[in-house]
């Protein structure tokens, strides 16, 4: 059986450490394989690395899987996986932070591999799972070891090319066009999916994949519109699969610069008060949020962090949507008459995103708030809020999963404080900062206690909080349409693998 | 003729470098590339190094000479998204946009050209006024919202015709695929060849029309009429033929204009051409693909035109000796 | 039996408000080998007559009432597929304008050919045969050589060369040519009406030449019908309509026609042509807005002075100098002009008599010589101010009286501005009276300042160019064939209150004109342009009467013999 | 020599007419009453039907604020919870939306009225720009000829190399790119008349230098010269008034295309936000929407759009006919 799937975006190129993106990892997931992986739940599985034990607190062994071949026949080593740390520290390396640069690998045996830290790490190989082990001498003989930079006028044969021990071989990819896979009949695992073969397009237009899956051309497309979600599964032959996503979506105010820059206010911050924070929190009707936009596709949240990801997440609650409240903090705060803002917003990042970015400033306008809608591609959008743009925001709409599925990555990248330039919390674009939480999180990251160090996250969410650091909305919903008889797994970081997947 | 022909070439050279000059200044203030190409977790540093490495910290003349004299060896620098160079990029991707273009004039002159010779001759038919008035539906609805509706129609309801891609396409040559060659190549072409020539085939069919009307009434045809000629050498071999002047004029640029416009069909039907690939670069700030998406375009246009000034040569003698 | 048999012919252009008869009560006849003349002024409905015969009526015109006959068989109601086999096959026609009557984009050989298989039972070969053997026949050398070229390779006169082989190539019974000369030169008109006559004779055709033309008239026709506001109102030999009209339509029209053999005063003025509308009001200089400030010093010597003029156009463009070719329009020209003089510049067409006028005036600079205007250098003028003042003095009328009028503007807006722009009056009341002034010397009257140029005739345009020449109290006016668009009648309409304009205002002029006759009824002196060339200066009657260039020789020759037209009612000088 | 033309035939059978240099003139109003082009105006039934149609559409855009039921720029009025309902034939409808809500429950009668306000603002706005641009150049371009010419049709060459599309593409990358977060309301709409101005300049200067050269050798404009006036007025008040026949045929044909063009460049992301919804933004939502069942949210502004396109198609084409004096 052949697969047809779409996608709303491109696999641009496959050098499996240049591009830290979801759906790149992803589609590479399928031909590459890490040691670890995980499973349709997401829990940690033994890859390519049959098992593996902390053998003194800052050295990880890792015991590797024998008689595993890449798809050209070469026999993986622990020599690959050597390889693949010092690669993935090349220059042009968008994974570097996959393994830290303080370390060390030696090679025990052929099969046997040891990470030396600087310090402990509970969660050191979280992310393991899209660290892919490419192979040496492949890599070597084509001249592939450095990663492709845009200056060189050669293209990287790693771009182009793949040679993994995964599921499924490459047979050829077209960039933006078309990508087949075929089956890899030697791999080590004992295969439950029944695909001879495997093709990819990327259909960028909402209505022309839906209409491809409606149509019978497609047997799977993702992302489906939440709105579609009834007319696929109205329609015969097809469905559409639902499930919650890791992803937060949440709003952050510029709470760092003593005059915001795009306001009416002038010689002051607004969002240096937290009464304001609050009111434009309050201000928000997430129910009228996921009913109408997400049409229930989404869950609320009260944290920055997916419940699937943090077990105390039951603890917390949002703040109840009350407009008059709102105003009342408003008033208080010595905005009695509102004031205007700008805000910024992707329009082709999260599922629909300026919708919500219309709707919540239409709440506001009914405390006041004027809110000037700034929505534009994400590459624009990324390129102005990010540090490379200097933070030229002062309210935005984001989304963000943990890439290790764990609540400190969040306090790492998006609460913890940072300079003018970026440093420390990179993503933390409003600038909230805390003393507290700082250190809170610095304990959090050497914390091997599992249950000590979730009393200590949950503190930390508290605290930011209380501070309303940021606003999160929801988690969003995923909505992969799917043909009959097509049966797949629908993982939670939105990643399609096909050795899920059966088809008859 | 020779004389006539470098004067325009020399015309081509100049018009390219401008566009040259244009389409990269006004890259160098298009989003920043950087954050294109490197994951959101790269640092500042990095991210620093990876600007100077590109020379877009260079001064921009300079850049600009480093363009031009790539550009002249069909090298356009290498793609940020796809990291390959982007001549194998278009390579690639320029069969999928021609064929289209192609299919469309195609469709646009085949129809166009009869409906307009009927509504000029017979200007007061009943026919002729619904020509008139059908077609302009084709100018008063954007091209995407046709283009949805006929997948909707034709591909979601009906399930006749594939709504997206260009099915599968043979290699002809080691540079060159064709949908020509195969049952679903061809269904394929045929929604949006005329989402795409819609347009065109309702200008082309007024402007012979408009020129039909008046042809009619020189006195060459009058002259034609009353040396007792038959209406079928009159109309065809003395109006028709000096309508062809303007209309081979218009629709030269349209043509050119059919390439540009194909970036909207191209993303509605998700196909493989050139202006997908230049939309999905403006929107990833993608600059050595828009770059040379507009040279290319440009290219072409010169190219048609230079193509119809020839034309004239052959369809107009008073040029062709006037000249010589 | 006669070819043609016209009977009570109505034809009428159903309109949105009326029915426009343009023709009515038409009865004519034509025998074979014989010409008939149909002559009127514009708009009289004479091709209306040879459309009618051919049934190429424009829409929505038709025949109304009445018949046509050829050879005694009705044509005027046949089908429309007999009547195409009938057009080309037993009429043939002659249009007026050879430059636009051949289809641009074909071979001379394959429009007649085309023709010639229409009509004729020949395969290609012998259709081309036949094709170069009607070349030859109507004169053009090298036939088979010609024939393969495109229309625009060909002059004007081979042109209509053309035009009459394919007219003829299917051996009508019946020619009508409609103007057939209008557009050319008048040497090649001579050659042309030669032609038709001579291949009317040998062939034994019946052939209706339509003009406006009293020359034409007179030199080939054997009869003439005379069209007045679309009916017949003269119809008989031409010997006898010419030379004892009987209607005073035709009276009035024949002696508008201006002679080279008699120098006349004024032209008589038969009301019956055209109302001039309000009669032209003398002015008295002395007391006129007119007159007021006119004391300019008095030129010593001759008003207007060129010296070796000079002219030459690019006609072919290059960077490198040496690669540019150049056509030269006037080469060495010298002649004065006296204060108060009328000089005349005659010459066939092309002879570069527009583009000294256009030098004087300032539209183009020369590329040599000097013109001196009452004794000052005008290609040295730099001071803008001495420019206006200059232009001033100077005014211009020109040839066609369809274009020289600004559409747009009202007819009193286009007097006024030369008054404002050169600042001649000191308020806008008073604009408005000196316009409506001039509007009545020119005899239009206060009224026609309301309107716009369209709703005015030919002759009408014309008066309002020399209302608004007059209005910078020029003191020399150029008229560049002021009349050569206009009908004989209003010709001498417009002749007459220029020459009463000159003699009241004292003005000096310089009169353009190809038409000799016109020429000497206006001159004091006259030179003669030939390729760029001044052939000849002399005194008028000196000139006509002791020719000493060839090429003027030539020219009077040329003149259409006029012994015919009546000489009533002239008064010669 | 002279060719008479038709007009210059009527001209002389007025001149005969005796009354011709007396008749009383009559008002300009009567005058176009009675006139030819009015006739031929009234003879058409679809022509008359365009014109009420525009004259209906160009209104009820006019009076947008006036008439509709809502204002869906006041963001403070909207509700989410409107959001998605549906005309009021259809089940679970609300009666406040006749024609039902888009996603963010905007009244789509409103947004109709309001965003056609907007596509026509932008529609006239750059046709204007464009016109004034072109004709100038086209003016200075055809009387000047030469080098001026060469350089200023060389231009026009290279416009022509980029159509609308890609040019608003352009600017507005630019323009943020040049003015940082710009605020999008404001811009939006300059951009959009910018680069719509920028790909039509072309076809009026073009119309304009040639008729120009056509004018510019008319014995009026050397009469006018004869006279002493410089040519920057001849320019203008004698050659511009002559010329703009054809340019009122492009002009009208424009107006349509920018609305057009303004509803795709809403598609690609670069036309009116969605705070200020041209009827092009409408479509482009409600395009999210068409499969999902809520079809009027496309639909109505498509038809809208279709409507008014389709009319001021009309008038062009038979302003186009009625204009050209080759055709009567
Ligand atoms: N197609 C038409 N529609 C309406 N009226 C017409 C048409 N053609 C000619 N006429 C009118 O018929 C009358 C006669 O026109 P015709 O062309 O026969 O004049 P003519 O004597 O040939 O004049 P000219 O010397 O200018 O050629 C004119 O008044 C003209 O306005
Ligand atoms: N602007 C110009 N550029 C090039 N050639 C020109 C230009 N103006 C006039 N000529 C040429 O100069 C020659 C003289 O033209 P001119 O108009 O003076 O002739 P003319 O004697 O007035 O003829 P006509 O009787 O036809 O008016 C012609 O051959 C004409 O083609
Ligand atoms: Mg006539
Ligand atoms: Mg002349």
């Amino acid at each position: 059986e052949t697969l047809k799937f779409a996608f709303q975006g491109a696999l641009n190129q496959l050098d499996p450490y240049s591009l830290n993106e979801t759906f790149t990892l992803s589609a590479l997931g399928n031909v590459y394989e890490g040691l670890t992986r995980r499973n349709e739940n997401l829990e940690i599985e033994p890859s390519l690395a049959e098992s593996w034990e902390v053998v003194e607190p800052n050295r990880w062994r890792f015991h590797l899987r024998e008689g595993v071949k890449f798809h050209n026949g070469n026999d993986f080593t622990a020599e690959d996986v050597a390889f693949s740390v010092e690669r993935l520290h090349g220059e042009g390396s968008d994974l570097a932070k996959r393994v830290g640069s303080d370390v060390k690998v030696e090679i025990v045996d052929d099969h046997t591999v040891d990470f030396v830290l600087a310090g402990p790490n509970p969660i050191l190989h979280y992310e393991w799972d899209t660290w892919y082990i490419m192979d040496k001498e492949w890599t070597e003989a084509n001249d592939a070891v450095a990663i492709t930079s845009a200056s060189d006028t050669t293209p990287n044969y790693a771009a182009l090319h793949a040679n993994g021990t995964g599921p499924f071989k490459l047979v050829s990819h077209e960039p933006g066009v078309k990508t087949v896979y075929e089956k890899y009949d030697g791999w080590w695992d004992e295969a439950t999916h029944n695909l001879d073969g495997v093709e990819f397009t990327p259909i960028g237009s909402d209505a022309t994949r839906v209409a491809a899956l409606l149509s019978g051309e497609l047997d799977m497309v993702y992302p489906i519109p939440v709105q579609d979600v009834k007319r696929v599964n109205d329609n015969a032959g097809t469905m559409a699969m639902t499930g919650p996503e890791l992803r937060t979506i949440f709003l952050g105010m510029d709470q760092m610069r003593d005059e915001l820059i795009y306001s009416d206010v002038k010689g002051k911050n607004p969002f240096k008060d937290v009464r304001v924070r609050k009111a434009f929190y309050q201000a928000i009707d997430i129910e009228g949020i996921k009913r109408k936009i997400m049409r229930d596709l989404s869950t609320p949240s009260a944290i920055m962090i997916s419940p699937f990801l943090f077990a105390k997440s039951g603890d917390f609650e949002r703040l109840p949507y009350d407009p008059d409240a709102a105003k009342a903090l408003l008033t208080e705060a010595g905005y009695a008459d509102g004031f205007s803002v700008g805000m910024d917003c992707p329009n082709d990042r999260y599922v629909n995103d300026e919708a919500i970015c219309q709707a919540v400033a239409s709440m506001l306008a009914r405390i006041g708030i004027k809110v000037d809608l700034n929505a534009q591609p994400k590459a624009k959008y990324f390129a102005k809020v990010l540090a490379s743009g200097g933070f030229d925001t002062s309210f935005y709409l984001l989304g963000w999963t943990p890439g290790s599925f764990d609540s400190w990555n969040i306090l790492d990248n998006l609460i913890q404080c940072r300079d003018e330039a970026g440093k420390g919390g990179a993503f933390n674009l409003g600038g909230y900062c805390s003393a507290e939480v700082d250190a809170l999180a610095d304990k959090i990251l050497v914390e091997n206690d599992p249950d000590k160090r979730d009393a200590l996250i949950a503190e930390a969410y508290t605290l930011s909080n209380n501070d309303v650091a940021h606003i999160p909305l929801h988690q969003q919903g995923l909505a992969w349409g799917v043909a009959e008889g097509v049966e797949l797994a629908q993982r939670a970081d939105n990643q399609f693998h096909f050795r899920f997947v059966t088809k008859n | 003729m020779f004389g006539f022909a470098i004067r325009r070439l020399l015309q081509a050279m100049i018009v390219m470098l401008v566009v040259a000059l244009l389409a990269f200044t006004l890259f160098r203030f298009v989003g920043d590339p950087v954050n294109q190409m490197v994951g959101i977790e790269t640092s500042i540093e990095e991210r620093e190094a990876l600007r100077e490495r590109l020379g877009l910290n260079d001064p921009i003349p300079v850049q600009f000479f480093r363009f031009v004299t790539d550009a002249a060896r069909f090298d356009f620098g290498t793609s940020y998204q796809f990291r390959q160079p982007v001549s194998d990029l278009f390579a690639k991707r320029i069969p999928a946009t021609l064929e289209l273009s192609f299919m469309s004039a195609l469709f646009a002159l085949v129809v166009g050209i009869p409906m307009g010779i009927y509504a000029g001759l017979n200007r007061e038919a009943a026919l002729s006024k619904l020509f008139l008035s059908v077609s302009l539906v084709g100018i008063s609805l954007p091209t995407f919202f046709i283009g949805i509706l006929l997948i909707f129609l034709f591909s979601v309801t009906l399930q006749w015709l594939p709504s997206f891609g260009r099915g599968e396409v043979v290699e002809v040559g080691s540079w060159w695929t064709t949908g020509f060659l195969t049952i679903s190549g061809l269904k394929a072409l045929v929604l949006p060849s005329i989402t795409l020539g819609l347009y065109q085939m309702t200008l082309i069919m007024r402007l012979i029309r408009a020129e039909m009307l008046e042809v009619i009434r020189t006195d060459y045809i009058k002259f034609a009429r009353a040396r007792g000629l038959p209406d079928r050498i009159v109309n065809f071999r003395h109006a028709l033929k000096n309508t062809m002047v303007p209309v081979i004029t218009i629709t030269g640029l349209q043509l050119g204009s059919i390439i540009a416009f194909a970036t909207i069909t191209e993303t509605v039907f998700q196909w493989p051409g050139m202006g997908l690939m230049f939309l999905q670069a403006v929107q990833n700030v993608d600059i050595p693909i828009m770059a040379a998406y507009l040279l290319l375009t440009a290219f072409l246009f010169v190219a048609i035109n230079f193509i119809v000034d020839i034309l004239y040569f052959v369809i107009d003698p008073r040029l062709r000796i006037g000249r010589a | 039996m006669s070819v043609l048999d016209i009977h009570d012919l109505k034809v009428e252009f159903p309109g949105r408000k009326s029915t426009f008869v343009a023709v009515e009560g038409v009865t004519l006849k034509l025998e074979a080998g014989k010409v008939l003349g149909v002559v009127g002024e514009s708009g009289a409905g004479k091709s209306t007559v040879g459309n009618a015969v051919i049934g190429l009526l424009q829409e929505p015109g038709r025949v109304a009432e009445g018949e046509i006959f050829l050879h005694g068989q009705r044509i005027d109601n046949l089908p429309d597929k007999e009547k195409r086999l009938m057009r080309g096959r037993r009429i043939g026609m002659i249009f007026q304008d050879p430059l636009t009557s051949l289809d641009p984009l074909q071979t001379v050989e394959s429009q007649l050919v085309e023709t010639i298989r229409t009509h004729m039972p020949f395969n290609a070969k012998e259709a081309r045969t036949r094709a170069i053997e009607l070349i030859d026949a109507v004169g053009i050398p090298d036939p088979a050589e010609r024939i393969k070229q495109y229309p625009h390779q060909f002059s004007g006169g081979m042109r209509q060369r053309v035009v009459i082989a394919l007219a003829l190539c299917a051996e009508p019974e019946l020619v009508i040519a409609d103007e057939p000369t209008t557009a050319l030169d008048v040497s090649i008109q001579a050659q042309i009406l030669e032609l038709m006559k001579k291949l009317c004779e040998e062939r034994n055709v019946a052939m209706l030449v339509i003009t406006h033309d009293m020359g034409v008239i007179a030199d080939i026709t054997d009869h003439v019908a005379v069209m007045y506001q679309g009916k017949l109102v003269e119809y008989g030999e031409t010997k006898q309509v010419l030379g004892a009209p009987n209607h005073p339509y035709t009276q009035s029209l024949i002696s508008a026609v201006p002679r080279p053999d008699v120098r006349i005063n004024r032209f008589p003025v038969v009301n019956y042509i055209e109302k001039a509308g309000v009669p032209t009001k003398h002015i008295d200089i002395s007391t006129h807005w007119l007159g007021q400030s006119r004391n300019y010093e008095k030129a010593n010597g001759a008003l207007l002075s060129i010296k070796d003029l000079e002219m030459r156009f690019e006609t072919h463009g290059s960077i490198i100098p040496s690669r540019r070719r150049y056509f030269h329009a006037v080469k060495k020209v010298s002649f004065d002009i006296q204060e108060g003089e009328t000089f005349g510049l005659v010459g066939e067409s092309g002879s570069g008599k527009s583009t000294i006028a256009r030098l004087v005036t300032g539209l183009y600079h020369p590329s040599g010589g000097s013109i001196l205007f009452a004794g000052q250098e005008l290609t040295s003028l730099k001071d803008r101010k001495q420019v206006l003042a200059m232009r001033r003095q100077m005014q211009m009328i020109f040839q066609d009286p369809f274009s020289s009028l600004n559409a747009r503007m009202r007819v009193r807006d286009i007097i006024a501005e030369p008054i404002k722009f050169h600042k001649l009056a000191s308020s806008n009341s008073e604009v408005h009276q000196i316009v409506a002034d001039l509007l009545d010397h020119v005899g239009l009257g206060a009224a026609a300042g309301q309107k716009f140029p369209h709703e005015f005739s030919g002759g009408q345009r014309q008066r309002i160019s020399i209302a608004r020449a007059l209005a910078t109290r020029p003191r020399f006016l150029i008229c560049d064939e002021p009349t050569s668009a206009l009908d004989v009648s209003i010709q001498a309409q417009i002749l007459n209150l220029l020459k009463d304009l000159q003699e009241e205002l004292g003005l000096t002029m310089l009169f353009i004109s190809h038409d000799l006759a016109v020429i000497r009824q206006m001159c004091n002196r006259i030179g003669v342009m030939r390729h760029g060339e001044l052939c000849e200066v002399s005194d008028c009657d000196a000139l006509f009467d002791t020719p000493q260039h060839d090429y003027t020789r030539q020219l009077l020759g040329l003149m259409p013999s006029l012994d015919l037209l009546s000489r009533d009612k002239l008064q010669a000088v | 020599m002279p060719l008479f033309g038709n007009e210059d035939v009527k001209a002389a059978v007025a001149d005969r007419t005796p009354e011709a240099s007396v008749e009383p003139r009559r008002s300009s109003m009567s005058a176009f009453l009675d006139s030819d082009i009015f006739h031929s105006f009234l003879r058409s039934k679809v022509t008359v039907a365009a014109a009420l149609g525009t004259a209906t559409l160009f209104l009820l855009a006019l009076l947008a604020p006036w008439i509709s039921p809502h204002d869906p720029f006041d963001l403070a009025t909207l509700s989410i919870m409107d959001a998605r309902v549906p005309p009021v034939w259809m089940e679970y409808a609300d009666p406040r939306f006749l024609l039902g809500t888009d996603d963010q429950g905007r009244d789509l009668l409103s947004g109709i009225f309001y965003g056609m306000r907007i596509s026509l603002i932008v529609g006239f706005c750059s046709v204007i720009a464009a016109a004034v641009l072109g004709i100038s150049l086209g003016l200075v371009a055809g009387y000047m000829g030469g080098r001026v010419d060469a350089v200023i049709m060389r231009i026009a060459d290279i416009q022509l190399t980029f159509p609308a599309i890609l040019i608003a593409l352009l600017v507005d990358g630019a323009a943020r790119g040049i003015f940082g977060g710009i605020d999008r309301e404001v811009f939006s709409f300059w951009i959009l008349i910018f680069s719509l101005a920028l790909s039509f300049w072309v076809q009026y200067a073009r119309t304009v230098r040639g008729s120009t050269m056509v004018e510019k050798n008319k014995e009026y404009v050397q009469a006018a010269r004869v006279i002493g006036i410089p040519s920057v007025i001849i320019m203008v008040r004698h050659i511009l008034p002559n010329v703009t026949g054809p340019v009122l045929v492009i002009a009208t044909i424009n107006l349509a295309l920018a609305i057009v063009t303004e509803a795709t460049l809403s598609f690609l992301g670069v036309g009116m936000p969605p705070t200020q919804p041209s009827l092009g933004t409408l479509i482009s939502i409600g395009n999210d929407f068409l499969y999902s069942g809520e079809w009027w949210i496309a639909i109505f502004p498509g038809l809208a759009l279709a409507l008014l396109v389709l009319n001021v198609n009309l008038l062009g084409d038979w302003l186009r006919d009625a204009l050209n004096p080759k055709l009567r």
